[in-house]
């Protein structure tokens, strides 16, 4: 088990941490813009980046004085560290001790047909996976995984992601898998932590993260531009909260009636209907204004609200769908919220995220 | 796709660069014609009857044993300092690096004016050396000193870019691999590096076989092949000097082919 | 985030590298004592009165005039042809590079000996020139001729490198804006190159002001400041000599702090 | 209009083409993987790299002889071009008639406040604005955009794609919008070209593409690996097809009863029945085997099959959807597949598309 403590890493112009993680033998996706910290976070545990305050422990030991190369913690980099002056094979008997831990490794990550081609002759994927077979020869106690699937096609990203997610599984260690991919993040990993200027603003399984996120920030980095203004109302004794002029039903939370929050849901929660009654809860009246077909799935737009305050809400369809549904845009709909779906965040400051 | 479509094909140096090919080729003739010059100015059996001259063996003896012992000199001198101002970031790393640069700008005459005053027999080093049987100018070592001053820099700049070159995220994951800095840097930078300081050991082999001021001021004795060619041509004339320049030429062009060979020429990289 | 947290913090130079710290520690002594020398040796005084004498401010006046000129002319001739080269990918490019990299690796007394092949007054071309009324050797073009062959290759290699450091994605662009290839040149393509242009000339100026062997070869008169400090080393002794080289030194340190400033110093990238 | 015939670029290990293709007043997107031939065919309309056979129009003109300066077709560069040497007004001004121009596109893509910048202050996102914003301020008759959203994190590329489309379709010009990412092919265009070593596949509008592509590439490229073998039979009046084991109903199509064809149905289009009738037509009996959860989408895995032969198929489902469905993995479900959906594509060569 890692654990970070607080770690701080100070440069000029950007600091990441404090840091306080506990990683297990989980998968833990690191996911946040370019710039957020991600590979610094993956430098200060391998000992490349000795941190400025605060202290890294394995099994409760303290790694602060422990070299790279006795952190038995084993990097995989963004844009590939295979050795370009060997072969496959040679890449990954540097590291592993012995011939046959290379043909497993190489049967584990399915590159034992190109184990003799020199490194520089690999494709892009096929680096990829020589590189986390070296790693894991390495029989490391942690891995490190910067951005792994950056610069792949999308069908080999995609073959490789699940490659990995079921060798890792495999190996009951804790990974650090950083990403800026929301969808990998969730597709790859036990929990996710979100980082932006250098500090996690949230720690949690992908499906929490995704329908319960922290923050603003969280959201829109999830994909999740519905992030509206609304007031807590008093419960009914559903809980409910003032928003647009409608009152709507939402999770469970902790806030005090009267408080400002945020209110949040995702557009695949976001329930489209040809008919609504608008006397039932959390079906609201809503004008479709238009919809974007992104492959596989559709963005509607819709604007909701009464009293002549509105938000413009997007909701996410699959064809079959919107097929029942029948109301090509311009159209008068409604909508439901699912109240387990509509999730609240604290609003301190007043700005609107979208603003951001 | 061996070739990215925006830098594979100009088509385009032809029209409108009229101006260019005759600029361009005005000094690509004055390069050339030289070059031609000395391979037909003489005829072979004059150069062949001149080089079995002893004078000539004893100099090309000096000059390429000296140059030798100045590459490898270089070379176990100059690859750990080109290591190590690579791979810092501190504020020293920037007047280092222009320290070393100063002997690559410095005029020979002038640097061979200074070792001369550090080294001659009356100096504090030379007095000490010369006592100890091994004076310091007017010897082999004199000539081995000039040529590591000025020839040497090339090796640690060459050295420096070819280190630079190596990125050090292979460093790191050799050692999050549990490898040794030592064993990483026999096992992944010196080999990826290898090109580079080869031609920068090549490059200072070249400067040194050729290097003129800064020798004939230290060593006027023994002669090397440069202060060969100046006597010959001072008491002789030219005719006598040519096939002894013809020798040092080749060698120079050896050694050029021996840098575009490698494919690590600092010069058109 | 200013830097990436790969290669903004290596704190591993000192741990284990004390072989690299000395062995590269006895290379940068051999280098800086001679440099301290250069400006504790003669006292101020002494250095000054001798920089007073009427042959030495003719020598600087030469130097300085025929490294000006050199540099011109390199820069004239030189950067189309390093455009043309560093833009083309036909199969000539990489002999025509090999061709101007010849020079930088001749011996500067063979580059000269060639020259006075080629220019003396017997030749066909120093014949015809001398007889128009300009001398090829023994005169300032003589100086100028020398100086070009050995120090125009700088601008032709740094300029090239820095055309081809400016992405031609930026000229494409220029282009598919309606821009002619000329304007996309002026506006777009050596604005960009600049520094590298500029640094490849100052390093023709520091390489052509410190010329001694072509030379002296071409021109014993008039005297540059390097065979001016040869004929005051071989007539009047090293003390004699001295000044004279310092104020060569303070010029190439001069060059060389230009170079650092410009930012595009190629020794040192 | 912009017309290519026969155009072809041969590389020692690489061609372009032929390529045939006529883009109107329209957003096409050049869709394919890295490598493909995307660049080379813009540098080709750019008039960088001359064909070395077919020919190029502009409104039935030759373009042959037309230099690149003078062709009017302005580039935007994948890695972006803008001059580090000015600032963003500068650059806008180098293509632009006049100071009033350059506010008006300033305006148009937002950059008002950065105008004033250096180029190399800019971040990603302002400089891919500034250079279509200069690209547009040339007044070009053609417009050419090279992956003008690679590198960008998620939720600025989703904001650059948005306001491309609604800046673009003001412009209303040929648009080439080249890009190797599938959902922001069909976001952004009218018309959408799939592109696999040099050649094209397929040009159609993004619902046509990914509901009825052309080639298996076309379908895994798409987002797309549910092709499997199947053989047609006889209509009863319905088109079906036999898919192992089962008799399943198709989309209208021209193969002989007897022929054998790849069937594909994208993801979406699959219905997970929790109590499915398999005496109805198009359902079938199928094991859900996992579901992963990618952010907002569920894919589910499920085993299709009768008689000994079966098939892995991917369903993908919102999550509303999946609860009421309400069968944890591994169960026993059924699917239900659209006839109209179901889509049939010529099978050429034995060989899996999955083993491609």
């Amino acid at each position: 088990m890692l654990t970070l403590d607080g770690v701080t890493v100070a440069y000029p112009a950007f600091q990441l941490g404090p840091i306080d993680l506990t990683v297990g033998r989980e998968v833990l996706a690191v996911l946040g813009p370019s710039g957020c910290g991600k590979t610094t976070l993956l430098a200060a545990i391998a000992g490349i980046t000795p941190p400025d305050a605060g202290h890294l422990y394995w099994a409760g030991a303290p790694l602060d004085a422990v070299p790279v190369e006795a952190r038995r913690a084993a990097l995989v980099f963004q844009e590939s560290a295979v050795f370009p002056h060997m072969t496959a094979r040679a890449n990954i008997a540097y590291a592993a001790a012995g011939a046959d831990q290379v043909e497993r490794m190489a049967d584990l990550l399915e590159i034992a047909d190109v184990l003799d081609q020199p490194a520089d002759t690999l494709s892009g994927g096929e680096r990829r996976r020589v590189e986390v077979a070296r790693a894991l020869a390495a029989a490391p106690r942690v891995l490190l995984l910067d951005e792994p699937t950056t610069g792949l096609d999308a069908p080999i990203k995609r073959r490789l992601r699940d490659q990995l997610r079921t060798v890792l599984t495999g190996f009951d260690i804790p990974v650090l898998y950083v990403t800026h991919d929301q969808r990998e993040a969730a597709a790859v990993a036990d929990r996710i932590a979100v980082m932006e200027d250098g500090t996690i603003h949230q720690v949690a399984p992908p499906t929490t993260l995704f329908n319960a996120p922290a923050t603003p920030f969280v959201a829109s980095f999830t994909g999740n531009d519905n992030v509206f203004p609304a007031r807590v109302l008093p419960p009914d004794p559903h809980p409910r909260v003032a928003w647009n002029g409608h009152v709507v039903r939402v999770a469970n939370h902790d806030f005090a009636p009267g408080t400002d929050v945020w209110l949040c849901v995702r557009p695949e929660q976001v329930s489209v209907l040809a008919d609504g009654d608008p006397a039932r809860p959390n079906v609201l009246p809503a004008a479709l204004q238009h919809s974007v077909y992104e492959g596989g799935t559709y963005t509607l737009t819709l604007e909701v609200g009464a009293d002549g305050a509105s938000s413009r809400l997007e909701a996410r369809m699959l064809p079959p769908a919107l097929r029942r549904l029948n109301r090509p845009p311009p159209a008068s709909v409604h909508i439901r919220l699912d109240a387990a779906a509509v999730h609240l965040m604290p609003r301190i400051d007043a700005a609107s995220p979208s603003e951001r | 796709m061996a070739m990215s479509p925006l830098t594979s094909r100009f088509n385009g140096v032809r029209d409108g660069f009229g101006v260019a090919v005759l600029l361009g080729g005005v000094l690509l003739l004055y390069y050339l014609v030289p070059l031609v010059a000395l391979f037909v100015a003489e005829p072979p059996a004059q150069v062949i009857d001149r080089l079995g001259d002893a004078d000539v063996g004893r100099a090309a003896g000096v000059s390429l044993g000296a140059a030798g012992v100045t590459a490898g000199v270089s070379l176990l001198l100059g690859v750990p300092l080109a290591y190590a101002l690579a791979r810092s970031q501190r504020a020293w790393k920037r007047v280092v690096t222009a320290l070393v640069v100063v002997p690559l700008v410095f005029p020979p005459i002038v640097s061979g004016m200074l070792l001369l005053t550090l080294f001659n027999p009356n100096s504090l080093i030379g007095g000490v050396a010369a006592a100890g049987g091994v004076p310091l100018t007017r010897s082999f070592v004199a000539v081995v000193l000039a040529q590591t001053f000025v020839a040497s820099p090339f090796v640690v700049i060459t050295a420096k870019a070819a280190f630079e070159g190596v990125p050090r995220a292979y460093e790191y994951a050799s050692r999050s691999l549990g490898k040794s800095r030592w064993a990483t840097f026999w096992r992944v930078t010196i080999p990826l590096a290898w090109p580079g300081i080869l031609a920068g050991v090549t490059l200072a082999f070249a400067r040194a076989i050729g290097e003129f001021g800064a020798t004939i001021m230290m060593a006027y004795y023994p002669r090397t092949l440069p202060v060969q060619i100046w006597v010959a041509f001072t008491t002789l004339g030219l005719d006598a000097a040519f096939p002894v320049a013809l020798l040092l030429a080749a060698i120079s062009i050896a050694a050029l082919v021996v840098l575009n060979t490698i494919g690590a020429n600092p010069w058109t990289q």
